[in-house]
């Protein structure tokens, strides 16, 4: 079985919060049946951050006019890889982004790194107007 | 987030409850005692339940204003999922970490009196 | 302004708590500013039961064949009034049912009564082949 | 939705933690006190968050099939949350309610010795 769940926000950062808790909701009732507490919490904890980032990123990098732009998260599970995708109209981007040297004391930057580190896939497209970043973790 | 600040020997002890993300950054950047160059700070994450990018670099950009040893900011009491973040980040590497805020508070003091 | 905010759900009742607990969340979001901590939480368990009451029907009163539906969940806040739309392709239904009478026992029924006592306007409309049972409550 | 169960003179108190609706009612309705026509049980929710009109007819159900003063369903404890839908309902109405267990459970026991 595979399921498919989609939420659709304001690109507004008071929407993040709402946007992360739901990923890590999914992500627990996907994990529970078949992992140890401990793990899904991890598991549910990586989705939580994973969506923060993308969609705090959707919001933060889009054109200044784009006030009325919307944020989809999509998820799709498919035992046992669950995928989540942000798609955004935003200008294209890159997720080969070099980790920041903390050394210098950097203010940002950490975001697609935290992401890359999270999950076990992280593929970045562009289809017609749209940035669709997918990120999969497996049970 | 909420933010609960108390003092002792001229140190702030900010105690962070909830979550530390893009929408709250600003009030902990904010905070008087986080912009005085002068002021020891220790944080206290006992109730700090989520942090992300944005928390990280609230947090690194505090602390570079910071003018060390008697400025400075030092962390106390962090959960697993906070843990983490700094250490995906490489953040923890700039700072001093304890896991009780007496013991912050104690070295924050040291250092501070050190420098007289 | 106005926000829109949609959820799309397999109707399948492991999700039932996923999308009441995301009208909680909203309705707390938009609440908050404006009312005590008190009112804020009765009109956002108003909207977490009432979600609850409507996903349910949706999946419980689908055909038996409708094992891949998806029920649609959608927000609307037009300061001061938060709306909640929950579609499904089930057959056409009304909203003027009685209530039970509890002198009988009965072990159900109760979920329009209690979606109608709770909200301040509720509108069932037959749009194509889609239910669309609309819920609205005012700040 | 868990449920603790623990016995006191003959009678089942049900610790319901949780959320009590259409997914966790079945656990409900088929736990063996609950179904025991005989059988008097007490349903604490102090730790029940969250209760729908699919919680509330799994109660009512399992009411009706108690054979009432021997076995019955008295509740305790219930939040404002709870109580509301209860309310809504009606289904208040049908049940003794407590705000402590342990009087719940003294109900209890002196209905089943009225009958002896
Ligand atoms: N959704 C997005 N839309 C547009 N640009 C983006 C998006 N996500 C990431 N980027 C670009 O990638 C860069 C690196 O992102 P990130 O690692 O999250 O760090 P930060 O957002 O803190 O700069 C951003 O500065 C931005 O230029
Ligand atoms: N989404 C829906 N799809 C189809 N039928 C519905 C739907 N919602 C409600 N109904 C119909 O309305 C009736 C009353 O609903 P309700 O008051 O919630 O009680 P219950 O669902 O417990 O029967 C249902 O029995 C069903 O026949």
């Amino acid at each position: 079985m595979s399921s498919i769940i989609t939420l659709t926000l304001p690109g507004d950062i008071l929407f993040a919060r709402l946007a992360s808790q739901t990923a890590s909701s999914i992500a627990r009732l996907l994990a529970d049946d078949q992992q140890t507490e401990t793990e899904s919490c991890v598991f549910a904890h990586a989705f939580e951050l994973a969506v923060t980032e993308a969609f705090t990123n959707s919001v933060t990098h889009a054109p200044e006019n784009a006030t009325s732009a919307m944020v989809t998260v999509t998820f799709l599970f498919e035992q046992p890889h669950l995928t989540v995708s942000i798609s955004d109209a935003n200008e294209p981007f890159t997720i080969e982004t070099p980790a920041p040297d903390i050394e210098s004391f950097p203010e940002n930057g950490f975001g697609l790194l935290i992401i890359r580190k999270l999950m076990d896939r992280v593929i970045y497209r562009r289809d017609g107007e749209w940035n669709i970043l997918s990120m999969s973790k497996s049970l | 987030m909420t933010i609960t600040e108390t003092s002792q020997i001229g140190i702030a002890i900010l105690s962070l409850n909830g979550t530390l993300d893009a929408l709250s950054a600003p009030d902990f950047r904010n905070n008087r005692s986080v912009i005085d160059p002068e002021k020891s700070v220790v944080i206290d994450m006992e109730n700090l339940d989520f942090i992300d990018s944005s928390g990280i670099g609230a947090i690194v950009g505090a602390s570079r204003q910071k003018r060390q040893p008697v400025g400075g900011i030092i962390l106390s009491c962090m959960n697993d999922r906070v843990r983490k973040v700094f250490e995906i980040t490489n953040a923890q590497k700039l700072f001093h970490i304890f896991d009780d805020t007496i013991a912050a508070v104690d070295f924050a003091a040291t250092r501070q009196s050190a420098r007289a």
